[in-house]
């Protein structure tokens, strides 16, 4: 793999950046992996990369029915951060954060990781008492957050209305080195560290069957024909429920779309993202100046990425009250996302009924900002069969009523 | 340069003159103009600068598909960046600013991003600034986001108002040239609902600059005709300046109406979000024309050559005064022919197909238009304005041939339908060979809710480029959309239009085809964001083959225009790369809206006091006037305390809460839920409800209760009263009222629908007041006959009482610990209580108290409180609250989860009180830690606060937590750290701080 | 006795179409098995109206009779008769599985009056308001904005709206932004 | 935007009417209920890939619970009907195997 730099790029700029190589391979499928990840999204890919980087497994391939990073990773809001209540969660979400920090030199490529602050509004004095409590916790988990009062806010975000009519802001949980990264460049990342340790990214690949005997995952069936394996990782949001149902267990989760939208770029206004959850209302600001802005999911179960348009509205009107300025914005594009919600909101990584298969999901409106924590946490659980990031995450805990439960900090799971 | 022509101008109202300014300069239009329309009178070429390499740019279109012309607008309070200039109607006293540069558009510092264009290519920052770490947020990024961005950030809220509606037609009918006018008639002549909308302020469309004829007359008296006899008809509706936003699933369909953008003095709303639901929709939106990718397509006075034909003929604007015509197609020839008949110069036709034109080539010839066959662009000379262009060969690889000197460049690279109407929500496309486009297919339309195809396309947005072919799709599509929605079609004749002789266009992707890098690297396709030629082949090189890949990788597409001239083109440029057939490459996917909507038309009526509902008891008013410091509870405003006179919030608490304990509070707790449950199977019912045993209850008594999901959690609590045999009036918490009548409802409705029992929610019918404290029942005595003594209405019953001679039932329960009765009067005389046990109470020194005080009072007495004991992952065994758990019942909702084994673990933490050891308040949320760490390096934790308070009562912090075996460690001190790490150490003691034997309560 | 007083005590807003807060009314939810003789007749008495058929009101002289849902309805008589109107009704009803519970406090009523009640509706909630669609007799429980609401015509100009005691506040904000002058749409006839 | 039709009320309203309220024809299992069984009435999804079952309650509007057989890929409604039954009506099963040959659902065809 050619390594990237400024000095590369002055380089090919003098033959006209005719000498790129590819970013990752295209190769055909081999007969046998030693292990499978379903799904070349953030997760999927991460998973592979650690796989290879901390457990030396690198006959590894990783199949994608269409593109990769087409699916949640290319359509989420970007937002990065690890200020959870539950223990469970706070260590999986700031080993991802953490992760981030050094993503861009760890793969060599630049995934634009903005530790901007990410600003959780407190708008009514449950919240005020839910996030008090999160930072204590987090205090005791290594994830530094911190209560504000409505003027360090202000200070921080001077676009917002502290006074609305509805929902004053009383102040916020702030994470100050939570923030954002290129999406699109975190599934990039991966796949062309995957691909320059020999691991198979193969695109256009769709898994139609898991194939078994006694008891034991062996391979795949796919649309370019079979594949062997001795482990397989599910890896697959938005279709768990279906790939699942392919190696014949059910999940508890549900489908549904939920939605996001971006308005016409415009010069720097807000330098941090702010979560507002009472009024369902997220937002930041891209590197390109579009205000990116993220709401709430649908009740039903939805398979489309179509979302209903009331969802937006109720989204863009909470936003006109928090940022006034946002009224005279136009939305430039909408769009939506299958998210998979468990019972308990919290993602599933766990070994599955089949012996040698695991499934990683069920990461509802939140999984881009565990991308990495997930994929370390994931691989180690694939390869060793434990991971102290995942004990928790296991599909038992449904039976046990043994729950994550992070709404109960008032705060909802994105 | 560019300049007014006094004999065209068919939109304009020249009697009407209008005065603007651009970046300061006063300029002037006429009614009717654009924006752009009205620049390029007054010469203004230069409109703005690219987002990336800030490169001048100049107008190129003159509809939605406008990449460059976008303004800030006005000032203050209505100020707002990116109005596209071609579709803003021009009024008087608009104030326009362009947008991305500094310190000035005409020299922008930012250009030299220009010289540098060669480094910056598609996805040099994925490449780079990766060391040091820290630059990347400190330095790169910002200088990065400062670059980038288009219009200024608004700063005022928005002065103006928004709002939506709601309408339902038989067939919508998106676009109003002639095709969508033709659906429109034919479908209404059936009897069906129609609603046309035009996103311009003019019907007709394209045609009546293109000219022709339908019927034997022109084009736009059959305009004319066809609009007049719509507005004739009583289930037609049309509407211009409403533009098709977005389809969405089940027939929906999104009108963006701009009221009054036009005259922003206008009373009214400026924007109205029309939220149609159609039976069919009809999208006659029209085509878009394709630039084409040659070097120097960029520079300003290089412009579609619609915009140029529609700039002269719709606004009399001449965009040069020497216009070169580049083409793959006949269409353009109109261009060439319309401005040579105004009197301009036509210097060339270059064609760069072989055969050349048909019959429109013989008209362009005979007005002694040059026309060159197989030529080229090789480049257009000039930076800030068109200084003439370079010919070449097409099929060559770009050897000048000659240069012609011209100050302006019209572009024609064909036709793409407008299908993003078609394609929101599920229409498939396929590619026409022939026509070099994508169309709809129409075999694979939308389906709407019963599975039927819902949208149906007309006209040139369905590939039918000419007007006769045009308006027999039209017909076709108005009939079919009557039929669908039940209505019978009559025979009819279709319009006859006349029908042009065209030859063949040509696929011409890049000019010319053999264009060498140097070539490539200054041949545009997304004007907006500066994405060249060889950036997309250069992204094809590197891997990125999906056209998703290659859009995102390179950005092309993702502008403001939303790539409606730059995605075909690109996506012929990547297929090419590829070596493969464009079906192959595949398509690019389009999302609503079809151009940006306002975010202030989105959010409607929903802004300042109507944002959302507040709900305010019959006593509002009061605490209003009375200093009440309201926090938000549920959609409820309460007083969280009552502020006197330089009162803060903490020592207004502590003076109720005294006052109260020592002799009288009040407490408008109104907003207590209030559910009637009756019938025979009233107490059955309940009993599986509450985890306590409610069928055993007396009439006339109350029972404290507790509810929990099926997940087994604690989900509300509440007294219970048992009003007679069938009838029970069940209190929930403030924010579960809705919550728990749903929930009671969706029991009875799907599981068991058998038993016999009606609820309603009773919550707002009643005025609810808590008379609390030693003094409360001698004022009440003043004011009613009824026993409500010690043994006239004991502890936990209820009784019928007239009480300032108001119907009132009085319950005798307390939440705070004191003789407490709560008095429930019909809501419109709760005020009028409320004033009457204020006067009675006077001599008590009555004082109303809020939620806080509220709530300390309730900790001192140890009891819990939904929301801060629980919190949805608490179960009633973990308060200690087995009490409240009948055992005798078989089965409640919740029993069976609460069986399971995390839920029996002995090590679940358990409710206790706490006291801090020096006296102070625990921080809210603490934890308890314990030793060590966990596997993730986490300080291990044995418990945690769940309220915690000053007491004024005990003069102390007062804390209930729970915590690992807390009933069994009565005396233990225990440390709660703060965030900053320092210790907090308190005893752990029983949660009832107060009065634990209830005498003062039961008196 | 205090003298009851509804939620916003009459206020009144002149705009393209009128809007006002009415005083108070008898109202009594009454849920049972709609299809039962004596339960008609109970209603009958009450309000001198005939069971409405779905999605119906029916209007007497001296009272109304609202259908909300297969076992529910809604009486509408004047306020101060309300306690006798139960007491009748539940003798009446001896004996059967019923439930008749006064909610006129728990409630606020407005009148929309003027040319354009429709548009003023279709405004703020998603019903098809055409002639058609929607006339006298036509009772819609449906949402206005964000709070659920239910309305009918008493005639071709004039609608009248039944909210929530607590949120009279929003929906007459509500209603008076809709009926703003400059708001007119000119959409129905 | 789905649209719905209340088979209490009969109204066919928008989305924004009703309140989706996740797989229809659960069983409940209360106490003496196996681990698994109980596990599956509260977790188990079928999250089907088309046709499916699902409640919805007609919460700005007659408040009443019904069942909607729906496919969430194309979201075409089959039918509706009330909730007060525990197996799919005959009526309804013909309207959804008209569309959908074949199709099974749970221990549903």
């Amino acid at each position: 793999m050619k390594r990237y730099s400024a000095f590369a790029v002055v380089r090919e700029a003098l033959s006209y950046h005719m000498g790129w190589e590819r970013a990752w391979a295209s190769p055909e499928p081999k007969k046998k992996y030693d292990a499978i990840i379903i799904g070349a999204g953030g997760h999927g890919l991460a998973t592979a990369y650690y796989l290879g980087k901390n457990h030396g497994i690198k006959n590894v391939a990783v199949l994608e029915k269409g593109w990769l990073g087409g699916g949640n990773t290319g359509r989420n809001t970007t937002i990065i951060r690890s200020n959870y209540l539950q223990d469970a969660s706070a260590a999986l979400y700031e080993k991802a954060r953490s992760l981030y920090e050094t993503m861009s030199q760890d793969l060599n490529y630049n995934v634009m990781f903005s530790p901007r602050g990410v600003i959780m509004l407190a708008q009514t004095e449950h919240e005020v008492r839910g996030y008090k409590r999160t930072a204590q916790a987090n205090a005791l988990q290594g994830v530094t957050t911190e209560f504000i009062s409505p003027q360090r806010v202000k200070e921080i975000v001077p676009i917002i209305n502290l006074d609305g009519p509805r929902y004053p802001v009383l102040g916020g949980l702030w994470q100050a080195r939570g923030g954002t990264a290129r999406h699109d460049a975190v599934a990039w990342g991966y796949a062309r560290a995957c691909s320059a340790m020999g691991m198979d990214v193969i695109q256009k690949c769709e898994v139609t069957s898991i194939r078994q005997e006694g008891g034991k995952v062996v391979g795949v069936s796919t649309n370019r024909g079979d594949i062997a394996c001795d482990k397989l990782g599910i890896v697959v949001a938005g279709h768990s429920g279906h790939v699942a149902d392919m190696a014949g267990f059910r999940l508890p989760i549900e489908s549904v779309s939920l939605q996001a939208l971006v308005s016409e770029p415009i010069k720097p206004c807000m330098d941090c993202v702010v979560m507002a959850n009472t009024v369902h209302g997220y937002m930041s600001q891209s590197d390109k100046g579009e205000m990116v802005i993220g709401g709430g999911a649908d009740g039903y179960n939805n398979y489309t990425q179509r979302g209903s348009f009331h969802h937006a509205e109720e989204t863009v009107r909470a936003l006109c009250e928090t940022f006034p300025m946002v009224s005279r914005l136009k939305m430039l594009r909408q769009w939506g996302g299958i998210v998979d919600m468990t019972g308990d909101r919290s993602p599933i990584l766990s070994k599955a009924p089949l012996d040698g298969v695991f499934i990683n999901c069920g990461w509802g409106t939140g999984g881009f900002k565990a991308i990495p924590g997930s994929g370390w946490g994931f691989a180690e659980l694939m390869a060793r069969g434990y991971s102290p990031l995942t004990e928790q995450f296991g599909l038992d805990r449904f039976k046990e009523g043994r729950f994550i439960d992070e709404s109960v900090a008032a705060g909802v799971a994105h | 340069m560019s300049t007014r022509l006094s004999n065209s101008g068919r939109l304009l109202n020249k009697g009407r003159a209008m005065n603007f300014t651009f970046n300061g300069k006063r300029m002037s239009g006429f009614e009717g103009d654009t924006l752009a329309s009205a620049l390029l009178a007054n010469d203004q070429m230069l409109v703005g600068r690219s987002f990336k390499y800030h490169r001048p740019r100049g107008i190129v279109a003159s509809g939605a598909e406008e990449p460059n012309a976008l303004f800030n607008m006005g000032e203050g309070s209505k100020f707002e960046p990116n109005q596209r200039a071609t579709t803003t109607e021009l009024f008087d006293g608009c104030k326009l600013g362009s947008q991305n540069h500094w310190p000035s558009l005409e020299f922008d510092v930012g250009a030299v991003n220009n010289k540098l264009g060669r480094f910056l290519t598609a996805g040099f920052y994925y490449k780079m600034f990766m060391h040091p770490r820290p630059l990347w947020k400190h330095v790169y990024e910002p200088i990065i986001r400062q670059s980038a961005g288009l219009g200024k950030a608004p700063k005022d809220r928005d002065a103006d108002k928004y709002e939506h509606f709601y309408a339902y037609t038989d067939v919508a009918v998106v676009g109003g040239g002639v095709a969508g006018l033709q659906a429109a008639l034919v479908a209404a002549k059936t009897g069906a609902r129609v609603l046309v909308m035009e996103q311009t302020a003019h019907w007709g469309g394209r045609a009546p600059v293109d000219g022709g004829t339908v019927n034997g007359e022109p084009v736009d008296k059959f305009v004319d005709q066809i609009v007049s006899e719509l507005e004739t008809m009583s289930n037609v509706t049309i509407r211009t300046r409403m533009m098709g936003s977005g389809v969405y699933d089940h027939g929906y369909l999104l009108g963006y109406e701009r009221v009054n953008d036009h005259q922003p003095e206008a009373k009214g709303p400026r924007h109205r979000l029309w939220r149609i639901r159609a039976g069919q929709i009809i999208t006659a939106t029209g085509a878009i024309e394709r630039p084409i990718s040659f070097a120097g397509n960029d520079i300003p006075g290089v412009m579609l050559a619609s915009a140029v034909r529609d700039y002269a003929v719709n606004y009399g604007v001449s965009v040069g005064d020497r216009t070169v015509v580049v083409t793959n197609n006949d269409d353009a020839y109109r261009t060439a022919i319309a401005l040579k008949n105004l009197g301009l110069d036509v210097p060339a036709i270059i064609d760069a197909r072989s055969g050349g034109a048909g019959a429109l080539g013989d008209e362009a010839r005979a007005l002694g238009i040059r026309v060159e066959n197989g030529k080229g662009i090789a480049k257009v000379k000039g930076y800030k304005r068109v200084e003439g262009v370079a010919i070449c060969s097409q099929a060559g690889e770009g050897a000048v041939l000659e240069e012609i000197a011209c100050d302006a460049v019209a572009m024609s690279g064909g036709w793409s339908p407008v299908v993003h109407l078609w394609s929101h929500c599920g229409g498939k496309l396929y590619w026409d060979e022939a026509q070099a486009h994508f169309r709809p297919d129409v075999d694979k339309a939308p389906t709407g809710a019963a599975g039927e195809a819902f949208v149906i396309v007309a006209g040139s947005a369905n590939g039918y480029l000419d007007l006769a072919a045009g308006l027999a799709d039209a017909d076709a599509a108005g009939k079919a959309a009557a039929k669908a929605v039940g209505k019978k079609v009559a025979k009819s004749d279709v319009p006859a239009a006349e029908a042009t002789d065209e030859a063949a266009s040509e696929a011409i992707w890049l000019m010319p085809q053999g264009a060498n890098i140097k070539l490539r690297m200054k041949s545009w396709l997304d004007y907006q964001n500066d994405v060249k030629v060889s950036d997309i082949q250069l992204a094809a090189r590197e891997g990125f083959e999906s056209v998703e890949h290659a859009k995102r990788y390179t950005t092309l597409g993702m502008a403001t225009d939303q790539g409606k001239l730059s995605n075909i083109n690109g996506l012929a440029i990547l297929s090419d790369a590829l070596n493969q057939p464009i079906p192959q490459t595949g398509t690019t996917t389009f999302r609503p809206p079809y151009t940006p909507i306002s975010m202030g038309a989105i959010a409607g009526e929903a802004r300042g006091e109507i944002f959302q509902p507040i709900r305010k008891t019959p006593i509002h008013s009061w605490n209003e006037e009375n200093g009440a410091d309201f926090e938000p509870v549920g959609a409820w405003r309460r007083p969280y305390t009552y502020l006197r006179d330089g009162e803060d919030r903490h020592s207004a608490v502590i003076r109720e809460i005294d006052q109260t304990r020592s002799s009288m509070g009040l407490l408008d707790a109104s907003t207590l839920g209030k559910l009637i449950v009756k019938g025979p199977d009233a107490g059955k019912f309940l009993d599986m409800m509450y985890t306590n045993m409610m069928s055993t209850l007396k009439p006339g008594r109350c029972r404290y209760g507790l509810m929990c999901n099926e997940n087994g959690f604690l989900m509300d609590d509440g007294v219970v009263a048992r009003i007679d045999d069938d009838t029970f009036l069940c209190h929930t918490t403030t924010g579960g009222a809705e919550n728990i009548h749903g929930h009671m409802e969706e029991w009875l409705q799907t599981e068991w629908w058998d038993l016999k029992v009606y609820v309603a929610n009773v919550t707002e019918q009643f005025a609810q007041i808590a008379v609390v404290g030693p003094n409360g029942r001698k004022a009440m005595e003043k004011l009613t006959e009824d026993d409500i003594s010690a043994e006239g209405l004991p502890f936990m019953a209820f009784k019928d009482i007239t009480l300032a001679g108001i119907s009132a039932r009085a319950y005798r329960i307390s939440f705070s610990g004191e003789l407490s009765y709560e008095i429930a009067v019909p809501a419109s005389q709760g005020r009028a209580l409320w004033d009457a046990l204020l006067e009675a109470g006077a001599e008590f020194n009555v004082m109303p108290y809020g939620t806080e005080g509220l709530h300390v009072m309730r900790a001192e007495k140890g009891f819990i409180m939904i929301g801060d004991e629980t919190d949805g992952t608490v179960i009633p065994q973990d308060l200690n609250m087995q009490w409240a758990i009948s055992k005798k019942k078989e089965d409640y909702l919740g029993k069976r989860a609460q069986e399971r084994s995390y839920m029996t673990d002995p090590t679940r933490w358990k409710l206790v009180g706490l006291e801090t050891t020096d006296g102070s308040v625990l921080s809210e949320g603490a934890y308890a830690v314990a030793p060590g760490e966990n596997a993730n390096g986490q300080r291990n934790v044995q418990g945690r606060v769940t309220s915690t308070y000053y007491s004024p009562t005990l003069k102390r912090g007062i804390a209930m937590g729970l915590l690992l075996n807390g009933p069994d460690r009565m005396g233990e001190v225990v440390d709660f750290p703060r965030v900053d790490g320092t210790s907090v150490l308190a005893k752990v003691v029983d949660p009832i701080f107060y009065d634990k034997d209830g005498e003062k309560q039961n008196v | 006795m205090s003298n009851p007083v509804s939620a916003l005590q009459g206020a009144a807003y002149d705009g393209y179409v009128k809007v006002e807060e009415l005083g108070l009314r008898g109202m009594i939810t009454v849920r049972g098995n709609l299809a039962s003789t004596k339960l008609k007749n109970a209603v009958k008495a009450a309000t001198g109206a005939a069971m409405p058929k779905q999605r119906q009101i029916s209007i007497a002289d001296e009272g109304a009779v609202a259908w909300m849902s297969p076992d529910e309805l809604l009486l509408l008589v004047s306020y101060d008769k309300v306690n006798e109107v139960i007491a009748a009704f539940e003798e009446a009803m001896a004996g059967q599985h019923f439930l008749a519970v006064n909610v006129s406090d728990a409630r606020a009523m407005f009148r929309l009056s003027g040319d354009k009640v429709r548009e003023v509706i279709a405004k703020i909630s998603p019903v098809d308001m055409a002639q058609d669609e929607f006339n006298t007799g036509d009772f819609r429980r449906t949402r206005m904005a964000q709070i659920p609401a239910a309305f009918w015509m008493a005639d071709e100009q004039t609608v009248e709206i039944i909210c929530f005691r607590s949120v009279a506040d929003y929906a007459y904000g509500l209603l008076k932004d809709a009926a703003e002058p400059g708001g007119e749409i000119g959409i129905f006839g | 935007m789905l649209i719905l039709e209340c088979p209490y009320c009969g109204v066919t309203a928008e989305e924004t009417e009703f309140h989706g309220g996740g797989e229809a024809h659960i069983k409940r299992y209360g106490p003496g209920s196996t681990e698994e069984e109980f596990n599956n009435y509260l977790f188990a999804k079928v999250n089907p890939k088309g046709v499916h079952f699902e409640r919805w309650r007609h919460a700005n509007g007659c408040g009443k619970w019904f069942h909607a057989a729906r496919n969430t890929v194309t979201l075409e409604v089959y039918g509706t009907y009330t909730a007060q039954t525990s197996d799919i009506p005959q009526d309804i099963k013909d309207k959804v195997s008209a569309k959908v040959p074949g199709w099974s659902w749970r221990e549903f065809e």
